[in-house]
């Protein structure tokens, strides 16, 4: 399936409630003005953007995250059932991960971002029911990033020792001993 | 009655813990695994890692591009060459660079090559796991000639850092394209032996078949990669799925077994020989003239947005994710390493077998810490 | 019967293997493939592009390419060159120029990369063959690659 | 009960002219024990070097050649490093138990060595229940495997102890049955008339189609019995990094070790004196001279102990469940049907004598 067809697919899945409200209002006001309306409503929750990467992005917010990962995997159009990469970003104000997922049957690919501007206790839902690979992936992030999980079976340090102060790979972390910064 | 519940408790098995690793002959490095055991029989598998974590992808954040490609030598040691090659290709297509067809063959050549000294390697440490000590022998004095290859051509055996954004560093020695072909003509003689020292065994057949199996299904849900998927009858091979360099000009098969036990992984790997020879051979007699390298800028700037580039290295799939600002560094660099995956099925194939059944499982997932820890 | 036939099929595989170790066995004079290593130092050459170290070659004048632009410094992924440098006349030129006074190379941190060669425009730097660099003391891998009152060669600009 | 002594004999001997018969006795049998010590000692160590040269030369080595002539005084020096090296130990070891392993673990194995007729004179002693009495001797070692991987207070080196308690039991029986099938030839369990019996063709050329069966059986047991690959169970360095005598060190792994080498010694002799016709030279070539019966004796053995060494090898290690598999299923089987077989042999008189 390509990006745009994928995209359209996907975007109906959470429609935006906000956009029906304006939307509607808009049929009682002047059909004219409906287009700019559009563009400023997103009628989805979820937002799309392909550019700079191969790949189609989508934006989820965290309360939809599990959700919409379970119709990824579970749509028989969609069926994406290989979760190939997930990273966790500090992308300063906020913490996120990015979910690179592959369909073994169709071949196409999509990445899925979420991002939290809660950078004390940011939390999302585990995806490890649906990809059994996530529960080392999500420990990985847990370790580096702080980021917990939600109904994560094991969630502890990975590579660090337990007693571990900080998250190496967040953008503030310091550590004055054993980091060269050039 | 109380005495007969007494002498059943005292009879009763009782599950223990052992520690495998850090420093353990069949680990093959730093791997601790927290094994419950009851008596032989192993309930449970916990890795434990992290004893050579650099953190590589935090020390990318501040190298620039050219000297992030020989931190990826020291990931996946036994692939470097790959490694390589992926975070170039990776810079390279975020530059849209057009890359000359002589550096994509060559890089092609020796990345194949790097798969068959890999796979040389497995073989014999697979062959010391399961207790035949000789066969580690014989698969490093057919990697020595490769080794010896590369160092001729790239100086150095292992980690070689013989890509560049924009090419290779230097043009092959002269003596590559004579070496390689002389290198083919000695290992088409060797892995009929490998077949006939091991894969044919009886023993060893015993010892790997029904042995740490996977399904389909589950290989798919572990994200695993490489010739262990490809043992479980995943189709996932990426140079067949998203060819890059040379490898859309040549003709091979990508390597299927159904049974998803360690002897289908081994026998993958087995066959791989054969398919990465066969296209050294179609490419090594036709390596295009041309430059060697595209001059790039001596501070390399990757526009802003997200590349992502995935390549198949000898343990499977090696993804090169790079958030980039638009600076001389990359914002986030992530490196999505096979060995990760596949270690994360480990615990669901060893249960419930038996010692010797979790060190042949361990040996067919072909682990390589440094690529785990990163 | 197929208990009798997995007997012979494994006595047959088991002899198969043993005939394969057996005739490297046999050939094991002329078939060792390790070397004696420090009897045959004298024979033992690296390949001429093996990176065992980084070294300055200097001419017969003792004069060196090193114009101490610090190319290599910043290409180095690990700090292990530091170049200490002056600046002062140029006797061809008479111009006031940047000249190494000391090219310092920490061999304990080099990855042997090659990033600084690649990068030298003068080609002042090289890789040595040396791959005996064991040492007692750890300060003795902290070399200074330009020799005493060495100066750097005419022409060369970068 | 007959026991004839051989050169234990002549010692004594020697000795009843300086002393009471019965104090010649003992001392004749405590410098036999010397003499036999220090041979077999140097001996295993000697083993050992050609074990190290004959891997070398399968895996395309060199092996060790440098500490004296081709390597000859190597293993010597690495016992001189052992005895000098310091033992350590767990620290919540049985220390008792702990450190008496090694030592069943070398005696029974150096004890068997006594029974073996090298040559007509060289026997130290031959009582009428040879076999059995070198079955019973050379079972011993286990004991000392389970204490020292019970006592070491390590899981490792547990596992390996029970498994080899699992596999000798299991072995036992195999090496058991494929000696009884040569006795029903023979006749009688003395190694001097087993021996004697031979003049007329060895005993797998008299026993044929079982008699090779036999040997077949009792060499895949004997290198089980031994703890060697590819029935190394008990060691399994990729599994239990070194099993039983994993925390082990100094003297005490060394008095392991060659106790490996001098059982792996012992099951070839045994093989030599029951199949092979001993000290006899094949077709009485060299009957005139008595004292070359020693060297055929060791050609022999060490043929045979070379075709132990090509097992290990060669061959991948079995699994704990597989090696009681190809015991209980496979081995004892044919060994029970194989004494039938014999019998029958035996009882029609079809024996092939030259």
């Amino acid at each position: 399936m390509t990006n745009e067809a994928l995209q359209i697919l996907i975007s109906e899945w959470f429609p935006n409630p906000e956009f029906e409200i304006k939307s509607e209002s808009v049929d009682i006001d002047r059909e004219e003005k409906e287009s700019e309306i559009e563009e400023s409503v997103n009628p989805s929750l979820l937002e799309f953007t392909e550019e700079g990467s191969q790949f189609l992005n989508v934006l989820v917010k965290p309360e939809n995250l599990h959700e919409l990962m379970n119709k990824l995997k579970i749509n028989s159009e969609t069926s994406l059932d290989y979760l190939f990469c997930l990273t966790g970003v500090d992308w300063g104000a906020e913490l996120g991960i990015v979910y690179h997922l592959e369909s073994t049957k169709h071949r196409h690919n999509i990445v899925v971002k979420v991002k939290t501007k809660d950078r004390d206790n940011p939390t999302f839902d585990s995806v490890c029911d649906l990809w059994r690979t996530a529960e080392f992936h999500e420990r990985e992030v847990f370790d580096f990033f702080g980021i917990n999980f939600n109904n994560h079976p094991n969630l502890k340090r990975l590579f660090l020792t337990p007693e571990w102060d900080g998250f190496p790979l967040r953008k503030d972390y310091v550590d004055e001993i054993n980091m060269v910064i050039k | 009655m109380q005495e007969t519940a007494t002498l059943n408790n005292s009879f009763k098995s009782e599950e223990y813990f052992i520690n495998m690793g850090p420093q353990h002959p069949a680990t093959h490095g730093v791997l601790r695994l927290l094994l419950t055991i009851d008596g032989e029989i192993i309930k449970k598998v916990e890795p434990d890692l992290g004893y050579i974590h650099r953190s590589i992808e935090k020390m990318c954040e501040r190298d620039s591009y050219q000297q992030i490609v020989h931190l990826t030598d020291r990931m996946d040691y036994l692939s470097s060459h790959i490694n390589n090659e992926a975070v170039c290709l990776t810079v390279e297509n975020a530059l849209e660079l057009e890359i000359p067809d002589r550096v994509k063959v060559i890089r092609t050549i020796i990345g194949e090559l790097t798969r068959i000294a890999s796979h040389c390697l497995w073989w014999g440490v697979m062959g010391m796991d399961v207790g035949a000590l000789t066969t580690y022998f014989y698969g490093f004095r057919d990697r020595e000639m490769i080794n010896d290859i590369f160092e001729e051509t790239c100086g150095a055996r292992l980690t070689m850092n013989y890509n560049v954004p924009g090419g290779l560093m230097w043009d092959i020695h002269p003596n590559f394209i004579k070496r390689v072909k002389e290198f083919i003509v000695h290992f088409k003689t060797k892995i009929p032996e490998y077949d006939k020292l091991l894969t044919g065994n009886v023993i060893f057949q015993k010892r790997t078949k029904g042995v740490g199996v996977l399904s389909k299904e589950d290989a798919i849900s572990f994200g695993v990669s490489g010739p262990v998927a490809r043992g479980s009858g995943y189709s996932c091979d990426v140079r067949k799925y998203h060819p890059y360099s040379a490898l859309d000009k040549v003709t091979f098969n990508e390597v299927l077994e159904t049974d998803g036990d360690t002897f289908a992984r081994y026998n993958v790997r087995i066959k791989e020989l054969w398919e990465s020879l066969s296209i050294i051979e179609q490419l090594i007699d036709n390596i295009p003239e041309g430059e060697h390298r595209v001059k790039t800028n001596a501070v390399i700037k990757l526009p802003k947005g997200e590349f992502y580039q995935k390549v198949e290295t000898a343990r499977g799939e090696l993804g090169v994710y790079i958030i980039s600002t638009g600076t001389k560094n990359p914002y986030r660099m992530k490196f999505r390493s096979p060995g990760f995956s596949n270690l994360s099925a480990l615990n669901h194939m060893a249960v419930g077998g038996k010692i010797g059944d979790l060190v042949a499982t361990m040996a067919t997932l072909d682990l390589v810490i440094p690529d785990i820890d990163r | 019967m197929s208990y009798f036939s997995n007997i012979f099929n494994g006595i047959k595989t088991l002899l198969t293997g043993m005939s394969i170790t057996g005739k490297y066995f046999l050939n094991s004079r002329k078939g060792a493939i390790t070397q004696q290593y420090p009897d045959n130092r004298d024979t033992l050459k690296m390949f001429d592009r093996f990176r065992g170290e980084v070294i300055m070659p200097h001419d017969e004048n003792n004069e060196h390419a090193c114009t101490g632009c610090q190319k290599c410094e910043i290409a180095c992924p690990n700090g292990t060159i530091e170049i200490i440098w002056d600046r002062g006349i140029d006797e061809h030129t008479g111009k006031n120029k940047k000249k190494i006074d000391k090219f310092v190379y920490h061999l304990s941190m080099c990855t042997m990369c090659g990033l600084c060669i690649d990068v030298c425009p003068t080609d002042a730097i090289k890789w040595g063959q040396n791959f005996e660099n064991s040492v007692y003391d750890r300060t003795a891998l902290t070399r200074v690659l330009n020799k005493p009152d060495s100066k750097l060669r005419a022409g060369v600009e970068d | 009960m007959q026991i004839s002594l051989n050169i234990t004999e002549t010692i004594q001997e020697c000795l009843v002219s300086m002393m009471s018969e019965s104090a010649a006795g003992y001392i004749a049998m405590v410098i036999i024990a010397l003499i036999y010590l220090g041979i077999f000692s140097v001996a295993g160590l000697f083993l050992v070097l050609l074990e190290r040269r004959v891997a070398a030369w399968f895996q395309l080595r060199i092996g060790p050649n440098r500490v004296g002539f081709q390597g000859l005084l190597q293993t010597m020096a690495d016992a001189l490093k052992l005895v000098s090296k310091e033992l350590t130990g767990t620290d919540r070891a049985d220390k008792f138990l702990y450190n008496l392993a090694p030592y069943f673990v070398i005696i029974s194995a150096l004890m068997a060595l006594g029974l073996i007729p090298f040559t007509k004179e060289f026997q130290a002693f031959d009582i009428n229940i040879g076999i059995f009495f070198l079955i019973a001797v050379s079972s011993i070692g286990v004991i000392g495997i389970l204490l020292g991987g019970w006592a070491s207070n390590n899981k490792f080196a547990l596992i390996g102890a029970m498994r080899s308690g699992v596999q000798t039991i299991s072995y036992e029986l195999s090496v058991g049955l494929s000696l009884l099938t040569m006795i029903l030839l023979t006749g009688s369990l003395q190694l001097s008339e087993i021996v004697e019996l031979q003049k007329s063709g060895w005993l797998i050329v008299q026993g044929h189609i079982p008699a090779i069966i036999a040997f077949m059986i009792y060499m895949i047991a004997g290198t089980a019995e031994t703890n060697r690959a590819p029935f190394d169970m008990v060691e399994a360095e990729s599994e239990l990094g070194a099993g039983f005598h994993t925390e082990y060190s100094g003297m005490k792994f060394a008095y392991f070790f060659l106790a490996e080498f001098i059982n792996m010694f012992l099951i070839a002799a045994i093989a030599t004196t029951v199949f092979f016709g001993a000290w006899l030279s094949p077709f009485g070539i060299t009957e005139s001279i008595p004292w070359l019966g020693v060297l055929w004796f060791l050609v022999k053995t060490l043929l045979l102990v070379f075709l132990m060494m090509w097992f290990r090898w060669t061959f991948p290690r079995l699994r704990v469940d597989q090696l009681l598999t190809l015991e209980w299923k496979y081995l004892l089987p044919i060994n029970l049907v194989n004494i039938v077989v014999m019998a029958f042999i035996v009882w029609q008189n079809l024996i092939i004598l030259i």
